[in-house]
């Protein structure tokens, strides 16, 4: 496989998180296809910090999150946090790692035991581990409750149907922040709340983060709300990763005609903002039978020949700003002129 | 095609299956010998008994082990040979009486299969249209007392009530007579069967018809302007019928099992009563030959539900 | 989609509504989805209808069409259509002007199109019942719909079945059969909510455009407000089942009167802020529809609001900018505004420094 | 319409649904029928084998009276009596039944849900190669075979029960195996065993237990069935025999359908109340559409 490279990784040991050519791939049912969900991705994580990742549905940023936590397994790659290589742990070491990572998911009504009361559905943890006396367990899931704005009361007595979507997302993280874990994945964790709930949460997340001391990745498909949270983002396109920055830096000077193509189609809450006409048609072709080269090429308006048979590789096109494009909007050659000979 | 490739071998190695079952309940549970010869088999004092107990050691190879048996029969079987009948007047072969018997109890499962679908599907779509209303009430009401008739106990009703009563239908079934009037003689049987069955696929279809009515897309079809019954023919009724096939096909094996009990009451010699009469007869090769042809239509008919699915359901078309 | 219109007052509204009322009989009481709105659209115009889930804006939609449930709903107000009253009409009596003069297009494609049907069927279906052609007329009519809405290889299309599309594809579908007929007023209940944002920009691309070349009108419902920002003329902002500010497009983001509007457009992340600025939060959660708040019913989640608020519902007035309606007692710029203003900002200061 | 239904179901106080009038009536129908399968011996009842010969009347069957409720048989036995003694068998069957189908099907069922992989292809194909027999028929071929007790009919028919149980199971597991809560509980670090019962058992073993009832109808039916072709148990009184003796001639049923007749109403009274109590329950804990 002609990887996507990994200029991009920063020095070994300085990373909480280091993952290098993960790849995922399913099976359809008994039809024998076979989907690259995730096809050899590589980024790392430094501690403290917040990785967003980015991309439509079906880029395979979900299956990235689920991969590092070993659910379910990769194809292939590693995957080393804090030192460990997860992939080749056995059930029980993994168990265990899994209290240091957490995750919480998209749809806060399902993410919680339908049949359990809220309080005892955060204090789980503790019991499958049987950290300290009842009492302290419940004066531990107590105080994390508070902080995360539930009512411990309320919580002893009521299913999570008696809550709203905020607040069992709420819950969720809850039960998420029982073990002290070190790093946090987010997969969309605001997209099924309401605009108003949604700030609420991102908040929340943020308060939380400074007061444990967490590190975090972040996957959604909003990038106004990855941008707000995250101090790097990363860009995924069909299994790929095309490019990996700082926030502030990948938003203000996109590199890759992707990135440009997904931050020119947000529409901006400004009727004074002159709705940019997107001159990209198309959608994301199926991840079962992707193109060769970029798979970003049928849809890119300065693909070349090149692009159609040579994956591109991360370069570095400004400091911790990468990106994987043979003719990148700045920092490389100039799009579309450049021939290949 | 690879879809079908795949139904029809999972159906060959479930007939294998079911044969071997059949096959192993009928020789490890029951004692074979006995099976065939009854009593005799037991009474090994007296010389003619032994010499029987050798014929048939020979003839149904007792002495060889199991699995031998087994492809023997198994090879019978598949060429049409299902052995012969244990009885005092001779040996009749079983294949005579099962192509003699299972004309009719064809008909008859036919006749309640037909009646309960076409029963059924307007009554479905008349309740599911009027949901929640007097009429619809009323109705699930009358479905529930069907459901909770046990047909052997349907079986006896029908027949005093529309026979003994009000003799407007036959009492028995004549072998001898014309075919018309042995399907009207047929009627009161196949009701038994069909009525409860009917009331089964009705509340089961006005469920889904009920789901399919308020998907988006019957609203999209609501703001085209069409009207409500075109609606529910053209646009609710064939996204409902998923599970209704699927029903219809595993229901079949309720109807050849009310076979059994209606050809009993109401003296059909099909190869339900036959069944039963073999089996208190201890008649091993009639039964063995009837599960073993029940069986495997019941596999080939939901074989055949499955690809009727794909005609109705595009997304499963390979 | 600016529009000049000529003079607003000459052009008669295509679709008017008058204290238009929808409750719906739920297990727990009646749920006022939609609680006494009043609202014209003029033909030619786009209104896009904004709120948070269960602030009755998708029900406002289908009740000014006259698609609601036939059990368990009350309906009460008046609803005029080319001046003429419909708001009292059966849905028997509706399907003349279904599909004909009013179209909807459904938040999900995936679910919105019959799964068992091709999809030419679905477009010419209505081109054959109101228009009465035959099916092949009706065919070639529906191909040159999907040229215009940029299907691809549209006599192929026709012959497929919904699964077979993309989400982007059967979303343009969709709109294909809202326009089959020719309709003057179309609903698009958040037409994009469920694609992904390059697919998102080009059907809003699509529907303003042919909303444009077609003269038609547009109710657009959304939660999103970059999507009514970029892609309507007015602005109804609902809340708890009412209409709670009113306003042309560019108004309503530059001067918005209701402190909800500000609060919802404060908190949403914006791409030109750096990262980690804090956002603003609206505490609490919507109001519940069986039992909503006296007084004002944002009142209990308003950091302005003061006794008054939750004793008196605040009428809907008239802003100093033309066209321009909201319901709030201390609204935006108003001097208690200000005051209170003042003390939230003293309070965030000293908690910055204790902290 | 499902803007509402979000709005309402989110709220505090969901209001609380109710069994109504009909589930508590049958529940008092089934919990008589339990009763008098409990106790007959201990009830004041005529015997059920007794010749209450009656010179004055001429010969038997004799008519419903005071003396004779249901009226008598053939042999002048007394028709309530022996409805009420068969009750016993066929409520026995139908719970042993059902209680065998569950235990052995459900576990079976959740196991191959939640684990899938080999485990689920096996039973998988055991269950549909039992249900490629219509039920009747594997019932016939099996009861034929062996000595035909209380206890071999219950296990015959609890074999039966089990393919259809593994498979409503196995179903309802694997809707909540996929489910994020699962997901949620294995990424704390919880073993499988642990979330089978805490996480996926209270959510399948609800709605599971309001199918239990509707099982136990079809169990007491397909004894029945058995029980009318003379194929249940061999010693005892049985609702299915009862019937099968007042209608095997056309005469007999002629002249006395009281013999058929109030056996009948018993069991139809008895598989309407399991099947209107399961129902209901079934809507209460909202379960969706499943046939057993």
């Amino acid at each position: 496989m002609a990887g996507t490279g990994k200029a991009h990784l920063r020095p070994e040991g300085e990373a909480l998180l280091r993952v290098e050519d993960l790849v995922v791939e399913f099976r359809i049912g008994r039809t024998g296809l076979k989907v690259n969900a995730v096809s050899g991705i590589s980024f790392d994580v430094l501690r403290g910090e917040t990785l967003g990742i980015v991309g439509e549905s079906g880029c395979g940023k979900s299956t990235t999150g689920r991969a590092i936590m070993q659910l379910p397994r990769a194809t292939s790659g590693s995957v080393v946090f804090d030192g460990r290589e997860l992939t080749t742990l056995d059930k029980e070491e993994m168990r265990e790692v899994r209290t240091k990572v957490q995750m919480i998911f998209q749809d806060p009504i399902s993410s919680l035991n339908p049949r359990r009361k809220v309080r005892d559905i955060v204090m789980e943890p503790l019991n499958v581990w049987k950290r300290g006396s009842k009492d302290e367990q419940g004066a531990a899931v107590d105080k994390i409750l508070e902080e995360v704005g539930i009512d411990p009361k309320r919580a002893a007595e009521s299913l999570p149907h008696q809550f709203s979507g905020g607040q069992c997302q709420r819950i969720s993280i809850a039960r998420s922040l029982v073990l002290e874990p070190q790093l946090i994945i987010c997969d969309e964790p605001v997209s099924a709340l309401d605009v108003s709930v949604q700030a609420q949460v991102i908040n929340l997340l943020e308060e939380l983060k400074k007061a444990h001391g967490l590190t975090l990745i972040f996957i959604a498909h909003d990038l106004a709300v990855v941008k707000n949270i995250s101090d790097r983002v990363a860009v995924m396109y069909l299994g790929k990763i095309c490019e990996i920055g700082p926030s502030d830096g990948l938003y203000t000077k996109p590199a890759h005609p992707y990135t440009k193509l997904l931050l020119d189609s947000i529409p901006v809450p400004d009727p004074n903002v002159e709705t940019r006409k997107v001159v990209i048609e198309g959608e994301p072709p199926s991840p079962v039978n992707p193109p060769t080269g970029c798979r970003f090429n049928p849809r890119c308006p300065s693909a070349s020949d090149r692009c159609r048979s040579e994956e591109p590789t991360m370069r570095e096109i400004e400091p911790g700003h990468f990106v994987a494009c043979h003719h990148p909007l700045f920092g490389g050659d100039a799009p579309v002129t450049v021939r290949t000979d | 095609m690879r879809y079908y490739v795949q139904r029809v071998a999972l159906a060959i190695l479930l007939l294998l299956a079911v044969s071997m079952l059949t096959f192993g309940a009928l020789n490890v549970l029951g004692d074979p010998l006995f099976n065939i010869l009854g009593p005799v088999a037991g009474d090994v004092n007296n010389p003619d008994s032994i010499k029987m107990i050798e014929v048939a050691k020979r003839e149904f190879s007792l002495d060889r082990p199991l699995p031998v048996r087994y492809a023997i029969w198994l090879s019978d079987f598949v060429r049409g040979d299902f052995g012969v009948t244990f009885s005092s007047t001779g040996q009749p072969p079983v294949s005579g009486v099962i192509s003699e018997r299972l004309p009719r109890t064809v008909t008859l499962v036919a006749m309640a299969q037909f009646f309960a679908i076409f029963v059924s599907i307007p009554w479905a779509l008349i309740t599911a249209s009027r949901a929640g209303k007097v009429s619809d009430r009323i109705s699930t009401l009358n479905a529930f007392f069907l459901v909770a008739m046990p047909n052997f106990a349907l079986a006896v009703i029908l027949k005093y009530v529309f026979s003994i009563k009000l003799g407007w239908m036959p009492l028995t079934y004549v072998a001898d007579d014309p075919l018309r009037s042995r399907l009207f003689q047929m009627i009161l049987p196949a009701l038994t069967i069909g009525l409860p069955v009917a009331a089964v696929y009705q509340r089961l279809l006005r469920t889904d018809i009920i789901t399919t009515l308020q998907q988006d897309f019957i609203l999209l079809a609501r703001t085209k302007g069409l009207s409500r019954p075109r609606i529910l023919l053209l646009h609710a009724l064939r996204p409902s019928l998923f599970s209704f096939i699927t029903v219809v096909g595993l229901n079949t094996g309720a109807l050849i099992g009310g076979s059994i009990v209606s050809e009993t009451v109401f003296r059909i010699p099909g190869i339900g009563s036959t069944l039963v009469e073999s089996v208190l007869r201890n008649d091993f090769p009639v039964v063995l030959a009837i599960v073993m042809i029940v069986a495997s239509s019941f596999v080939v008919i939901n074989l055949l539900v499955d690809f009727a699915y794909t005609l109705i359901d595009p997304r499963v078309r390979r | 989609m600016s529009s000049a219109a000529p003079d607003r007052n000459e052009v008669e509204p295509l679709i008017e509504t008058v204290e238009l009322r929808t409750h719906f009989r739920t297990p727990r009481g009646i749920a006022r989805a939609v609680d006494g709105v009043t609202l014209q659209i003029r033909r030619g115009q786009s209104l896009g209808v904004v709120g948070e889930s269960g602030s009755g804006k998708t029900v406002l939609s289908r009740s000014i069409m006259g698609l609601l449930p036939r059990n368990g709903v009350i309906r009460e107000g008046s609803v005029r259509y080319g001046g003429e009253e419909i708001g009292n009409r059966t849905p028997k009596q509706m399907r003349s002007i279904w599909g004909r003069e009013m179209a909807m297009v459904f938040q999900d494609p995936m679910t919105s199109l019959n799964p068992v049907m091709k999809v030419g069927k679905q477009v010419t279906e209505s081109l054959r019942l109101h228009l009465g052609m035959s099916s092949s007329e009706a065919m070639a009519v529906a191909e040159k719909i999907f040229r215009d809405v940029r299907i691809p290889e549209p006599t192929r299309r026709l012959n497929q079945y919904p699964h077979e599309l993309s989400g982007g594809m059967r979303q343009r579908v969709m709109i294909a059969i809202a326009l089959a007929c020719g309709p003057n007023m179309l609903f698009a209940d958040e037409p994009t909510t469920a694609l992904d944002v390059t697919v998102q920009a080009q059907i809003l691309d699509l529907l303003s455009e042919q909303i444009r070349d077609r003269n038609m009108s547009m109710l657009l419902v959304t939660h999103n407000l970059g999507v009514v920002a970029g892609y309507t003329d007015e602005i109804a902002v609902m809340y708890g089942g009412k209409v709670v500010e009113r306003a042309p497009t560019k108004v309503l983001f530059s001067n918005v009167k209701m402190p909800y509007t500000e609060a919802l457009l404060q908190s949403i992340p914006r791409m030109n802020q750096p990262s980690h600025s804090r956002l603003a939060m609206i505490p609490g959660r919507p109001p519940d529809l069986v039992n909503p708040p006296t007084g004002c019913r944002f009142a209990p989640r308003c950091a302005y609001a003061r006794d008054v608020c939750v004793r008196e519902e605040p009428p809907l007035v008239q802003a100093e900018t033309p066209d321009h309606t909201f319901a709030c007692h201390f609204p935006v710029g108003s001097a208690e505004y200000h005051e209170r203003r003042v003390e939230l900002n003293r309070a965030s200061t000293t908690t910055a420094e204790v902290l | 319409m499902s803007t509402t239904n979000n709005s309402a179901g989110n709220q505090d106080e969901v209001a609380k649904k109710k069994l109504g009038f009909g589930f508590w009536l049958c529940v008092t129908w089934l919990a008589l029928m339990v009763f008098v399968a409990l106790f007959t011996p201990l009830l004041p009842l005529k015997s059920p084998t007794s010749n209450f010969l009656d010179s004055s009347q001429g010969r038997p069957p004799y008519a419903p009276s005071w003396k004779h409720w249901f009226g008598t048989d053939k042999d002048a036995r007394d028709v309530f009596s022996r409805t009420m003694h068969g009750a016993r068998i066929s409520l026995t069957v139908g719970f042993s039944a059902i209680t065998a189908g569950f235990l052995i099907g459900g576990t079976i069922g959740v196991i191959s849900g939640y684990f899938r992989g080999w485990i689920d292809r096996v039973s998988s194909f055991v269950f549909v190669v039992l249900l490629s027999f219509p039920s009747l028929v594997l019932a016939i071929l099996l009861t034929s075979l062996i000595e035909r007790s209380l206890l071999t009919v219950s296990l015959v028919l609890g074999l039966l029960s089990i393919a259809p149980v593994g498979r409503l199971a196995r179903a309802a597991t694997m809707q909540y195996a996929d489910r994020e809560f699962v997901l949620a509980a294995r990424q704390i670090g919880a073993k499988d065993r642990h979330i089978i019962i805490k996480e996926i058992l209270p959510n399948v073993a609800i709605p599971m237990s309001s199918l239990a009832l509707l099982g136990m109808a079809v169990a007491v039916v397909a004894e029945g069935g058995l029980a009318f072709l003379g194929l249940s148990v061999e010693k005892g009184i049985t609702w299915g025999g009862l019937i099968q003796l007042g209608s095997d001639a056309s005469k007999t049923l002629e002249k006395a359908p009281w013999i058929s007749f109030f056996p009948i109403l018993m069991l139809f009274l008895t598989v309407l109340s399991l099947n209107f109590a399961g129902d209901r329950l079934r809507t209460y804990f909202d379960v969706k559409e499943m046939t057993l």
